[in-house]
């Protein structure tokens, strides 16, 4: 398979002895660096798309096409068959699998903090964040980070988080930590680096704000109910991927670091 | 040339016109007087097709219809041949008084622009606006307008033109002029139909009043007979409600 | 379709509506005597006011709600922060709760859209009625307790109607500022399944219900309003 | 604030945003286009005889009234496919602009109904009357002296449509659309979700001129159109 | 008991009221004739502030203020001891008659509702309205209304009455309940300043008629002057317009 659909025609004439390729649609969050995004060229990339790009040129009668859109969308249409697949940076849930096919093959991993004032260094996870009282921003509704955050909670009770669902777009999390607005806020690692990097728009508030990893959490492609064989394609594809540690370079590109290094104590 | 025999209309509950019967001659002006409610306005509309009458029957001309179940060429057929002043004028507000005059001869009639512009022109120099064909009815005083609203009733060289209390809704001071047009027109042996409260209009130029109550015709007649010695009580009261308490009639 | 999912998430969404109508009514009831007294400056042509008035309503009629919400929600605390911060009051910007913010956007909102219902329909309560009001001997702001508004609110009322369902609507947008309404509690009740289906057409039904019921009430008050209109037509 | 606060993004996101202005304009000229025939099509059915006719365009009006934009756009973007599945016919290939383009369409013409069923009511019937009493027929009646004065009536209120179509599009980008919203979006985004506030400015700015524009343009178009027409002024 | 001196008012660069004087005797009834758009409108509103002259006194029993730089308080003590009664009626569309009669006293004066109402109705049974207390004016004809109108002028027992064309907007069949009810406060003794196209009422009623033209005072004098022998070429060539032809005065 190949991304373009002027690939198509060369694939078909080679005349491999395999059925008709087969198009398929992968939905992808755009506005989600860098898991997931279309960049200013008009291209989509990002880590979830790239290793998606790689599984097609691995599936030779599967050829890919790449729609962009909101999460909420993805969601929906995966569900309705509108697309085949998507990646949106989603964790697994046991509620989730009564509406979409998980692969047996994980497709990345994530690593989810707090973002905190460098006063508050100490607050290593979930459990110090809610001891000490603090205020949380707001998260999106369908972003994964409130999946956890939740998780948390139910499972510890008598010492909760304040969670609140809200908005991606209309919080940014370094700045309202940094403002005092709250106390802390959620972050994939790899976005805050890129923000208070060297030419990140944040740079001023590099010695300003600590980011304290409190878990790697793997993220999957979600496939609609009928798209078992193509699932099933996926995970021979990944397999291979993953043995050839191309997943790795993609990590360290995208999140500049290699997640799979802890992969061991990744719990889910 | 214009008879009509029976017009019933009803408004809901309400029997507005109860059996009508009314005969006009050419050359005729006819003036139709009554109180308020009586079903004057109803009878003219009645006669335009622009109320479907309930009953009653038509014969102008050639043209011999059934009030109620006229199709619409013959409604169009007959719409040809009357043309109707309002009351409140109705000019056409998107058109200038040209146009309001010669709308229906291009459209209607399908009569050339330049002839329909011609005859438009003379209409209005008739009814003395030359100065105005190319105001637009907000320009005009509503004398004026209503000048513009004979001028096309005229202009469409019509066999019978109705005219709904043309004057009464202008200032008294512009009633004058308006009067002035109609008796013109009538002296030209226009055949006009008019219900009016104007008295002195009725008494100069008809030939005929009629005067309606409640749906009926109470009694016709000359001038003279219904101003000076009307034999319908009804009549008596309805005229001595309407004119001026010492105005006296030299006829 | 998960139904289970569906009647349960009804009633989520449904618990929203309390919220949803408390950034409603706090809107209108700021809205409706600021709009109002806004309508009378541009017709009465006061120089700067209507000047400032034009252009206030013109940047709120002219932008998408949500473009509103987040400029708000944003540079506002950052304002207030740094003029507390100049003149040493002691005060926690970060303490407000963020309905506040709905109210000042959603009031800003309607305000802009009531001027111009309130502009023309008081254009159609012609000048008559208050040089009357005048003859008898009432003051100004008697002729216009008494007289004017009263005959201005029933020519208004199908456009407050319009005005009152829309801003119900908008108030969806809440979710921008993690106010608990409608929409967010049906999204993140989703979310856990990725029920989103279902969680659409529950926020379909409790806006379709809530609205029509609103826009019922305002027939029936209009009803009565209008009863000296009404009768002889 | 300035630390947060950089006027360059403003500047530089302008450029950036400009040319997705086209599919924000095509999306709502098109809504506009066909919404209007719609409109037309519902107000006659208000306006007609039919009491079955009525009470489904009434209906049909009341319901876009009460539902968010943004739940439309997901009910015809799933919808119309859905239904069309039923019948064997494929729609999921269709350009999503397309089933924008429906939802708003959907939506215009509820409100186009509307504005078209008052101004036509806002005619004098006087003026039917007249010009069938000068022998027009009911349909050159309704062409030449009704239609011409309901629309300049119908002008400020289509332009209030118009301004409200456009703003409720911006929420296309929900359903992944790239118009100039969407853009503004991928460049926050870009920018790992920072400085967004400055990004929503220029947005601002540029919703406000073109509404402006739009009002300026019908405020011309009503001069225009306007001859014979008493302008009332309101003071 | 009023006297107005030199009242000036432009509309733009139309001098509308060119200087005129006015006194008004207690008791008097004086009608204001003239053309259209002499200022005949202007000068009531004048006097009743709801135009702002441009200059000009007013001596109104103890008040004395200046037209154009009167207080509030003022206008607002001269509005009290005048009523207007409109051409349009201007009735309160949101109220009964009743309510329209008694809202000048309950709001304006702060007399207690019970009373008011007491007032209120003994006024509009004057006018022959004693069915209508709870009626809105849309439920009411033209006459019914003018007549509220004027009810609620009679209710305020004000010093004097302004009336502008009282009749002039009715059916010409209304005119004569409207004019009966207005004989009949004139004779009870209300100071009325009444401008109005009805020559019979001025013949009748009247005890001094002025003719205004463009802005000024051409004549004044008792009905029987001006009617019969007017000195002024305007006021002949005015009446000659407005009144039928063959109406005769025998007075
Ligand atoms: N479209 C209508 N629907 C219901 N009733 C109507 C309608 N048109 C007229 N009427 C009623 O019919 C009656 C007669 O009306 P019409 O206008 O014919 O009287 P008229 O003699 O012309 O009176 P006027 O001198 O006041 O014009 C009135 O009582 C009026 O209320
Ligand atoms: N508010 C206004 N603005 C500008 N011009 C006005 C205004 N009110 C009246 N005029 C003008 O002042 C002139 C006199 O008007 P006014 O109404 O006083 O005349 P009138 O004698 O009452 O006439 P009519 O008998 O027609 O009522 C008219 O030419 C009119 O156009
Ligand atoms: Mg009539
Ligand atoms: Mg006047």
């Amino acid at each position: 398979g190949s991304s373009t659909s002027s690939g198509k025609e060369a694939n078909t004439n080679e005349g491999s002895s395999d059925t008709e390729v087969k198009k398929v649609k992968i939905a992808y969050d755009q506005a989600s660096k860098p898991m997931s995004w279309l960049d200013e060229k008009g291209n989509p990339t990002g880590y979830d798309v790239e290793v998606m790009k790689l599984v097609d040129e691995l599936l030779p009668e599967y050829e890919f096409e790449y729609i962009g859109t909101s999460s909420d969308d993805l969601l929906v249409g995966i569900e309705q068959g509108k697309y085949q697949a998507g990646v949106k940076n989603a964790f697994w849930t046991q509620e989730r699998t009564e509406k979409f096919i998980f692969p047996k093959e994980f497709l990345g991993l994530s690593s989810a903090g707090l973002v905190l004032k460098k006063e508050n260094e100490k607050i290593k996870n979930l459990k110090d964040f809610a001891s000490a009282g603090f205020s949380l921003a707001p998260i999106a509704a369908n972003n994964a980070q409130y999946t956890i955050v939740d998780e948390y909670n139910k499972a510890n009770k008598d010492n909760k988080v304040k969670l609140k669902a809200g908005d991606a777009f209309t919080v940014d999390v370094v700045q309202w930590v940094n403002e005092g607005r709250v106390d802390g806020g959620i972050a994939i690692e790899g976005a805050f680096k890129k923000q208070v990097a060297e030419d990140g728009p944040y740079h001023n508030l590099k010695n300003d704000l600590v980011y304290n990893e409190f878990a790697v959490i793997k993220t999957w492609p979600l496939f609609n109910k009928k798209e078992q064989e193509f699932a099933d394609a996926y995970d021979v594809a990944i397999k291979k991927l993953k043995e050839e540690k191309k997943t790795n370079q993609l990590s360290t590109e995208f999140y500049g670091r290699d997640l799979f290094e802890v992969l061991e104590t990744v719990k889910r | 040339m214009l008879e009509i025999t029976n017009i019933h209309k009803s408004f809901g509950e309400n029997e507005i016109l109860k059996g009508v019967d009314l005969k006009i001659e050419k050359g005729d002006v006819v003036v139709i007087l009554g109180p308020s409610g009586s079903g004057k306005t109803t009878l003219l509309r009645c006669i335009n097709f622009l109320e479907k009458a309930d009953q009653g029957h038509a014969i102008f001309g050639d043209i011999d219809v059934n009030l109620k179940t006229a199709s619409k060429k013959a409604i169009h057929g007959i719409r040809q041949k009357i043309a109707f002043v309002f009351q409140n004028y109705n000019l056409f507000n998107n058109k200038t008084a040209l146009e309001n005059v010669t709308e229906g001869l291009v459209i209607g009639r399908k009569i050339a622009k330049a002839e329909a512009n011609e005859i438009g022109k003379k209409a209005l120099d008739k009814v003395g606006l030359s100065e105005k064909y190319n105001a637009y009815p907000i320009e005009l005083s509503g004398g004026q307008q209503q000048r513009v609203g004979i001028a096309r009733a005229v202009a469409l060289n019509p066999d019978i033109i109705l005219f709904d209390e043309p004057t009464s809704a202008l200032d008294p001071e512009l009633v004058g002029e308006v009067l002035t047009v109609m008796k013109q027109i009538a002296k030209e042996g226009t055949t006009m139909l008019v219900v009016t409260h104007e008295m002195s209009f009725a008494k100069d130029v008809a030939n005929r009043v009629i005067f309606m109550d409640a749906g009926v015709v109470v009694e016709e007649g000359s001038p003279k007979d219904i101003f000076v010695k009307p034999k319908e009580e009804r009549t008596r009261k309805f005229l001595k409600r309407v004119l001026p308490e010492d105005y006296i009639f030299y006829i | 379709m998960d139904y289970k999912f569906l009647v349960e998430t009804f009633f989520v969404a449904l618990s929203g509506v309390p919220t949803a109508l408390f950034i409603t009514i706090v809107a209108l009831l700021v809205a409706l005597p600021l709009g109002f007294l806004l309508a009378l400056t541009r017709i009465n042509q006061i120089p700067v006011l209507n000047r400032v008035a034009q252009i206030y309503v013109s940047f709120v009629r002219g932008t998408p709600v949500i473009i509103q919400i987040f400029i708000i929600y944003s540079s506002v605390p950052l304002l207030l922060a740094s003029i507390f911060d100049k003149y040493n009051i002691e005060m926690n910007v970060y303490d407000v709760n963020p309905i506040w913010y709905a109210f000042i956007v959603f009031s800003l909102n309607t305000t802009a859209i009531l001027i111009e219902v309130f502009r023309s329909a008081i254009s159609t309560v012609s000048k008559g009625q208050l040089e009357a009001a005048y003859s008898v001997g009432l003051t100004n702001v008697q002729a216009f307790r008494r007289i004017i508004i009263p005959q201005t609110l029933v020519v208004a009322l199908p456009n407050i109607c319009t005005a009152t369902v829309n801003l119900i609507k908008a108030t969806s947008l809440g979710y921008a500022l993690s106010l608990q309404e409608i929409t967010l509690r049906a999204k993140v009740a989703a979310n856990v399944g990725y029920n989103y289906v279902e969680a659409y057409i529950d926020i379909f039904l409790v806006y379709l219900i809530l609205c029509s019921l609103v826009e019922y009430l305002f027939k029936l008050y209009e009803k009565r309003l209008s009863r000296y209109r009404a009768v002889g037509i | 604030m300035n630390k947060y606060f950089d006027v360059s993004y403003i500047v530089e996101s302008v450029p950036m945003l400009i040319p997705f202005l086209k599919v924000t304009l095509m999306v709502a000229g098109l809504s506009v286009l066909f919404g209007t025939i719609l409109g037309f099509i519902l107000a006659a059915m208000k306006i007609g005889n039919s009491k079955i006719a009525k009470k489904i365009a009434f209906g049909y009006t009341t319901i876009l009234r009460c539902t968010p934009s943004i739940v439309l756009l997901f009910l015809t973007y799933y919808g119309i496919p859905a239904i069309a599945d039923n019948f064997g016919v494929n729609l999921n290939d269709i350009d999503k602009a397309v089933f924008v383009v429906i939802t708003f369409s959907l939506q215009f013409a509820a409100a186009m109904s509307e504005v078209i069923r008052t101004s036509y009511e806002s005619i004098d019937r006087g003026q039917f009357e007249a010009a069938v009493s000068v022998g027009l027929s009911n349909s050159q009646a309704y062409w030449r002296i009704i239609l011409p004065q309901a629309f300049v009536v119908a002008l400020p209120n289509f332009g209030n449509s118009l301004l409200e179509l456009m703003k409720e599009g911006a929420l296309a980008y929900t359903i992944g659309l790239i118009d100039i919203m969407g853009k503004a979006e991928l460049i926050i985004a870009g920018n790992y979700n920072t400085h967004a506030l400055e990004i929503y400015l220029a947005l601002a700015v540029i919703y406000w001129i073109l509404s402006i524009a739009i009002e300026q343009l019908f405020l011309k178009l009503e001069k225009v159109f306007s001859k014979g027409k008493q302008v009332i002024t309101t003071t």
